[in-house]
């Protein structure tokens, strides 16, 4: 499976559906990353959802528009990110994979 | 370095997912980026028909598709197998059935799928919204 | 705790932002309101997100701020699953508008006691 | 004995509870119950929209509803707030917009939620697809 | 809360989410009826679920039709009804309640 | 057992039935091997439930119908999440088309390496 090809994907979480965060996680390991936006951010409410994301990427962001406008009294518990920076890190990775 | 990117809009015109794409799309042009393509797909074929119709001080987020589209002349694709079964139809999809009006926004275009995949091995990177 | 005449019932159980169900579900509920229906409204899973006050986003309208009109409009029966609080770390005081928790059994007394009930 | 039903159509028009509904408001009919009224809501709208177009051989729900709610002559409400901003417009309303077209199917009319709750109260039995 | 007015609640399952399911499972109990229609008949193919459905109530159903285009090779493992049978078991409970 | 060279990625996680969305995918999917971009698609989660074969519906398209064309079509890497089948009680041998069973680790990869991917 030598690493040549083996290039991180970004993926993009919109929803707390169980069956949408299973299926995402289940796509993703260490080298991964991970955008919470939309609905999605409530992720960061749920602590087994938030435990089992941390468990397999470090890489973890939000993204600031929709944190802000979702859970206000709230600072982000993984790194926000606006579209500009989304768009950087789009670039960096392998596929992006959106999760709605 | 300029990338270039093929968007997919899945999402329907009520949802995260159309507004998503929209700023992304802004925030990639902002940065002096391309887009090869907009692709309209799925429940996202909305986004290009003309008669949605919000209440006073709602914004319209089709209207604000098509601004960027236009603004920047954005090569803008509603899939016409998706548009058909939604009932979004141009010109000439209506005549094909004896009804004379367009609810196709302007801006936009109807064509078919290999548009789509054809753009995203094109392109740097390729995202789908929805 | 429920009311004693079989009224309607809408049942929130979507997140406050993806998709227009929820945003359809309480201007039908106040629709039922505004023809002294009494009805009640229960919110679970997702749907407790729906109480949690939300930033303004220019142009959209602003979920919560509808919910926070449901006393106005005479609903007076605003039921919490208390499960699903718990399993968004929400604490009560948190919410607006507030409510009655209600646990599971509760939840399926609510119901059975109504006259119909739409889930959006 | 006979019974009344009010039913709601909140499923779009490719989608497992748009025949749910329809199938279910056939048996009602045939069993000899009445149906105080149809309304359609949520992406349910989509099935007053006109222009719907299949490809050859596949049957269309929303002519299948259509044909159903003329034959028995039943009160079939498109919810007017769901249906404008999903851009199926009547005559009417597409008039406001300086638009000459018609995009509602016959059979069909536009109207408010309480036509739904008032309906729903006063029937047998309510029940919602989708 | 007297019995008065406890008439019991057909609920109508039209989906496999966990979480549709879940929801609609905390709503019910012995009293109720659950129809499996949609793809929500695929519920008999998973023994978790089904167990699950079971324990809440013995009155289960499936929409005959809905069952024979989606499991053709198998035998309905709950009372198989027809669309005439959901309007007069419709007229026997209380509210009909819907996840789709 | 992945494709050697990033290929577009389909990825199936919904039920056959309860909406478009799975038909649309499948019609991508077809548009892209028609490009001759050999594309790989991965069933999961719900989405292995479109390889159990269904019965006729007149006036409707049979999915699963469409799937057993995509051999035809050239679509060579059918990937399908062997957890899946196990939560849906199905045995390989009643799928068509049959695929390659894949473990966690391998549906992590067979994203990580793909060119571009989407998921219906």
């Amino acid at each position: 499976m030598g690493g040549t090809f083996l290039v991180m994907a970004l993926h993009v979480l919109a929803s707390i559906n169980s069956d949408t965060l299973a299926h995402c996680m289940a796509g993703m390991n260490s080298a991964d990353s991970l955008l919470l936006l939309g609905d999605g951010v409530y992720v960061q409410q749920s602590a087994p959802q938030m435990t089992a994301c941390r468990e397999v990427t470090a890489n973890l962001y939000v993204l600031a528009p929709d944190h802000a406008s979702r859970l206000p009294h709230l600072t982000p518990a993984v790194t926000a990110i606006d579209y500009a920076e989304w768009v950087n890190l789009s670039l960096t990775c392998g596929p992006v994979i959106s999760w709605y | 370095m300029a990338a270039s990117f093929s968007l997919c809009i899945k999402a329907a015109p009520q949802t995260a997912g159309a507004l998503h794409g929209l700023e992304f799309a802004k925030a990639c042009i902002a940065q002096g980026h391309t887009i090869t393509r907009l692709f309209f797909y799925g429940d996202g074929v909305y986004l290009g028909l003309k008669t949605l119709t919000l209440p006073q001080g709602e914004a319209s987020i089709s209207q604000q598709w098509q601004a960027f589209i236009t603004t920047h002349s954005i090569d803008a694709v509603v899939c016409i197998a998706a548009a058909l079964r939604r009932g979004v139809l141009d010109c000439t999809e209506a005549a094909r059935q004896g009804l004379e009006f367009n609810l196709l926004r302007e801006g936009f275009v109807l064509s078919g799928l290999g548009q789509w995949v054809a753009a995203n091995s094109e392109a740097d990177q390729a995202i789908t919204f929805g | 705790m429920v009311n004693p005449v079989p009224k309607p019932l809408f049942i929130f159980t979507q997140a406050p932002h993806n998709n227009p169900q929820a945003r359809e579900g309480v201007e039908s509920l106040l629709a039922s309101a505004a023809f002294d229906q009494q009805p009640a409204v229960l919110f679970m899973g997702q749907g407790v997100l729906q109480l949690v006050p939300q930033g303004e986003q220019p142009g959209a309208k602003n979920l919560n701020k509808m919910l926070q009109a449901l006393e106005l409009y005479g609903v007076e029966h605003i039921y919490i699953c208390r499960d699903s609080l718990a399993t968004y770390a929400l604490t009560p005081d948190l919410l607006t508008p507030s409510g009655q928790l209600i646990g599971q059994d509760e939840c399926c007394q609510v119901m059975q006691q109504s006259q119909w009930a739409v889930r959006f």
